[in-house]
């Protein structure tokens, strides 16, 4: 079978245009980033603290020890509903893969943080807004129901506007599918933690997001059901700056915590390390056959 | 406005008075009867023989059309229970006890209001978290008494409001999605009129989603995906139509399971009649799901939903080849 | 052994002068009621609507079909702390036995309700307040023993001014004691019903009172932790009429329902049936001895 | 005021600045140091040697003891979760996870403050609904990863506001108990200040209670037995006395099963090693209880609750013969 399009031109584009930017102004404070320095504090400001979104496959590089095997790539997006308004769906799916460097809006897959055994799903707003069609819907189910045959925690990075449109209503089943799979591997008593990244809305917010043992939510990070501009909107008043930030929602006792991206990855680790048997859990990557602990 | 309670303005309205004029001066049949109600049926059919989505959308919306609580008001018996327990009753959420066709089940509906005042208090038919907490906890307590649950959707969406968000409406649904996924008890959802977005799937993840033929069930209102998309929620018609949100589309796409066949010109054309077709509907289905064991229903429900998808299968190793 | 004195006097008392009040002056609208209408109309006010208190025995009579067969009355108040303050604590215990004709704040037992077999327990305000000691902590667990073992649904009338004070620790420690019981029944599968009466307060409303599947308010009733005076004293502020009330709670969403005296059982018994197979729990009741079903 | 405190002034201040002057001046043992240490000492027990009933309650309410917060930060590690998942972050209850004594626990805490500011934002240690609700969440996750739940409790009774009536006092203490009823692992509570009613014991129904020796944990305050009982608040003391609130008191009624001797004089005139003894005791406790079975917990649980009474038994045909 021949290889798409799309995936060709996503092999063979020309990155060095990319990275001819070397310099980033920093939305909150203005200040002017030199972009490797603010790779390396984890795009995180120098200077005020602004979290900038992160690329999925970034974040799981501060994150895991060595290796992720990456599972469910090989569920790709359709055009269930043929949809197009000023471009067809497809297409705006392909611009977002050269943009993203992504296949669809969520990473899946294993890895090991501080020696502890997770599946990691990680998703990203730069491809499609972060929404929820149905692949962003299976590959989270495939990454609950696989870590569930492994017994493993599950960590998931929420980031989305919420469900897919050009999906319709296949994608707001997927509210109904990852929940259903939430609970399965709840059930069976295993740890769901989600991380509530910049923004976290809509369908996926009420769903997977809000269903797990720990929330834990991004410094700044903005979370809520319905959008800000909406409420602004429906009640043609304007909202308070901090209103749906991850503070704002501590303050509410909606999340456990707000954790600065620096703080992260040791957070995640102490609380792996409260509700997961490090040697019970040890065994169960070497089930992934990719997998090289 | 409401397209479709504009065309029944006219001369339709102007055949109806005819007719009705014509049947209290005449006490048996009169070939003028006959002719003006045979003029009648064509005008009908004419007026509402094929409607578009949008058409549908308004269809779904229409101020006369029977709302979720001329159902329950046609149920053997009922019980309102209140209360989230916590903070507030939320009259834009009916629950409670109920027989139907002799068989005692839990209701859980979408109220919207028909007039302002009543529309006030039912928050427009828009859930708020604490409406949501009560049917969790109604959902839970069905399935610890083994009574089936029955809901009965009609929201444009959620409350998108300041308190909702501060009362975390995200959580709330979710914990509804959730109780959904446990009860081991048989769960049928009718669409009765608007299924808008995660609002309405709150109360809707059952083993049979039914719909009426003319209701509407949808990832975003039109509006809100025109606005969200072409920042114009004029363009609400052209979103509708490309949104498939009618009971033929969700039937095509395994989402819904049954269409309840409307009068011509609507539901509220002959309302009694058809929400005694809608509860036979909802009757039958029950009597299917039944004779099931908790797990099954639970298992049956899981995969029901597992397999909504669309997406083109690429092996795994073309891709690792074409990305490398 | 001999009958305790204050058995004794409450057996050889002189009821007619109690009965010799033959009119009652209704403290909502003033009207003088002729006693035994007022007692014919479930001691509601037949001008306003006022549900006066009523004593567990007459609310008993208002429910059954026909026996009541009482257990737990082999459970009588001591006098753990020695308390005494004008009086020792026996001596207003006797003082309310001799008012109320009661042996303590609560009486529990058997019987049908429309056909259907209940454990049913009714607390009486007329003994110390309704005031929750070691005697009702153990009459209710009892109750929900005896109704676990039968399979049987059990319905609780509320009225209560909290733990009772000289009892102590003892008192409050029936709080965990009664909600294990009611745990531990419903846990089973069984139906619990609360009816929360004037007043509900305190230790009950914060145990078994709102624990249940299913909480009636009877229409009017005040129904709450703190106690009105003392809210409105440590706030310095007067408390709205309504605040409190079964119809504030209802729309606080506290309570699944308030119903009227003269609703009331009607509605238990459409609730009963909802809920509990009427064959199923049928032959329970032949269990216990004295019941002639 | 409290009687304590204002004990601790006139001559024990002035030995104790006499004690640090000179201790200053000298750097070895000198007989002049030695005479006022013990002179101290006579003075401390002389003072402090033989509480009343409301003297502890002073003492459990002295401003400088060791506050819940004090045995957390005393733990090796503590995270902290926050919120209802609904309405709102509760400071007067803390809670999250912890190690103690290298075991993994679940912590729950009430924590009143030290000055104005903090009290405010603690609510004096007083828990609302939503505080109550976080410590349910909490205790269930404690159950279902199998961590041992350990509380400390310090309130005066839960907030009786208008907002926790309001948002279901009464609920939200029935359901601590209830799941308090319901874990499967090894719950352990120590009174370290006051234990005040119902909004005390619902972080309180334990395997274990432990008692600060001169904590008190009473049905009411004293104050609020007073009003309640003589309509006279000033009365306080006497209703202390007949309360029996002490440690020893509630050893003998078996309600508690062990107290923790404090310093002559108060917890806080040593505090961190008074500290390390309660973590040690819990820690011994907990020893004693981890490698028990969830349902040997519970039923252990039921049991030890259950028979907490103190009635005279008449024989039911005694009493049938009697009241007929
Ligand atoms: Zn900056
Ligand atoms: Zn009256």
């Amino acid at each position: 079978m021949a290889i798409p399009d799309w995936l060709r031109r996503l092999r063979d584009r020309d990155v060095s245009a990319e990275d001819a930017a070397l310099w980033t102004k920093c939305p909150s404070c203005g200040e002017m980033l030199y972009r490797k320095d603010l790779e390396a504090n984890l795009s995180v400001c120098t200077k005020c603290n602004h979290h900038f979104r992160m690329s999925a496959y970034d974040r799981i590089n501060t994150l895991v020890d060595g290796d992720f095997v990456e599972i469910g790539m090989e569920f790709l997006p359709g055009d269930p509903l043929g949809w197009v308004d000023k471009r067809s769906y497809p297409e705006k799916l392909e611009a977002d893969r050269l943009k993203s460097n992504l296949t669809e809006a969520v990473v899946t897959g294993f890895a090991t943080l501080d020696g502890f055994p997770v599946a990691l799903g990680v998703m990203d707003f730069s491809f499609r807004g972060g929404t929820m069609g149905t692949v962003v819907g299976e590959r989270i189910t495939n990454l609950l129901e696989e870590a569930r045959k492994r017994k493993l925690p599950c960590i998931v990075f929420t980031a989305s506007g919420g469900a897919r449109m050009e999906e319709g209503m296949l994608a707001l089943m997927q509210m109904a599918k990852t929940t259903q799979a939430v609970e399965r591997f709840m059930s069976d008593g295993n740890l769901f933690v989600t991380v509530l990244t910049d923004p976290t809305t809509g369908g996926v917010s009420a769903s997977f997001a809000f269903q797990s043992d720990l929330i834990v939510g991004e410094a700044r990070a903005s979370i809520g059901f319905a959008g800000r501009r909406v409420i602004e909107q429906t009640l043609r008043q304007k909202l308070p700056d901090n209103f749906q930030t991850a503070e704002f929602l501590l303050e509410k006792g909606h999340i456990d915590m707000v954790v600065t991206r620096a703080e992260l990855r040791a957070t995640l680790v102490r609380l792996l390390d409260y509700a997961v048997d490090r040697k019970r859990v040890a065994p169960a990557l070497k089930a992934v056959p990719e997998f090289a602990l | 406005m409401n397209v479709i309670v504009e065309r029944e303005k006219g001369p339709l309205q102007e055949l109806e008075a005819r007719i009705a004029a014509l049947r209290e001066r005449e006490t048996g049949d009169s070939s003028d009867l006959r002719d003006l109600e045979e003029k009648y049926r064509i005008l009908l059919a004419d007026l509402f023989g094929n409607l578009t989505p949008w058409e549908r959308v308004n269809m779904a919306r229409h101020p006369k059309r029977p709302f979720a609580g001329d159902y329950v008001d046609a149920l053997d018996q009922f019980d309102e229970l209140h209360g989230d327990r916590h903070l507030r009753d939320d009259r834009a959420l009916v629950g409670g006890l109920a027989k139907l066709r002799g068989r005692r089940v839990v209701v859980l509906a979408q109220q919207k209001g028909r007039d302002t005042k009543e529309n006030i208090r039912r928050n427009f038919g828009m859930v708020s978290p604490e409406g949501y907490r009560k049917a969790k906890r109604l959902m839970e307590f069905a399935s610890r008494f083994g009574l089936p649950i029955v809901t009965f959707v009609d929201t444009s969406g959620a409350d998108p409001g300041i308190a909702s968000e501060e009362h975390a409406q995200s959580e709330a649904i979710a914990s509804c999605l959730v109780a959904l996924s446990k009860v081991g008890v048989p769960v049928v959802a009718t669409i009765v009129g608007e299924g808008g977005s995660g609002g309405a799937l709150a109360i809707a993840l059952a083993d049979r989603v039914i719909m009426a033929e003319n209701a509407v069930y949808s990832v975003a209102s039109p509006e809100g995906c025109a606005a969200i998309l072409w920042g114009d929620a004029a363009r609400a018609p052209e979103a509708a139509e490309r949104l498939k949100l009618t009971s033929a589309d969700l039937i095509g796409f395994g989402i819904v399971d049954r269409a309840i066949e409307e009068p011509l010109g609507g539901a509220h054309r002959d309302a009694p009649a058809f929400v005694a077709r809608v509860l036979d509907a909802i009757d039958q289905e029950l009597r299917v799901l039944e004779p099931r064991k908790s797990n099954e229903l639970r298992d049956a429900r899981y995969e029901k939903f597992r397999r909504i998808g669309a997406w083109e299968n690429e092996s795994r190793a073309r891709l690792a080849t074409a990305l490398t």
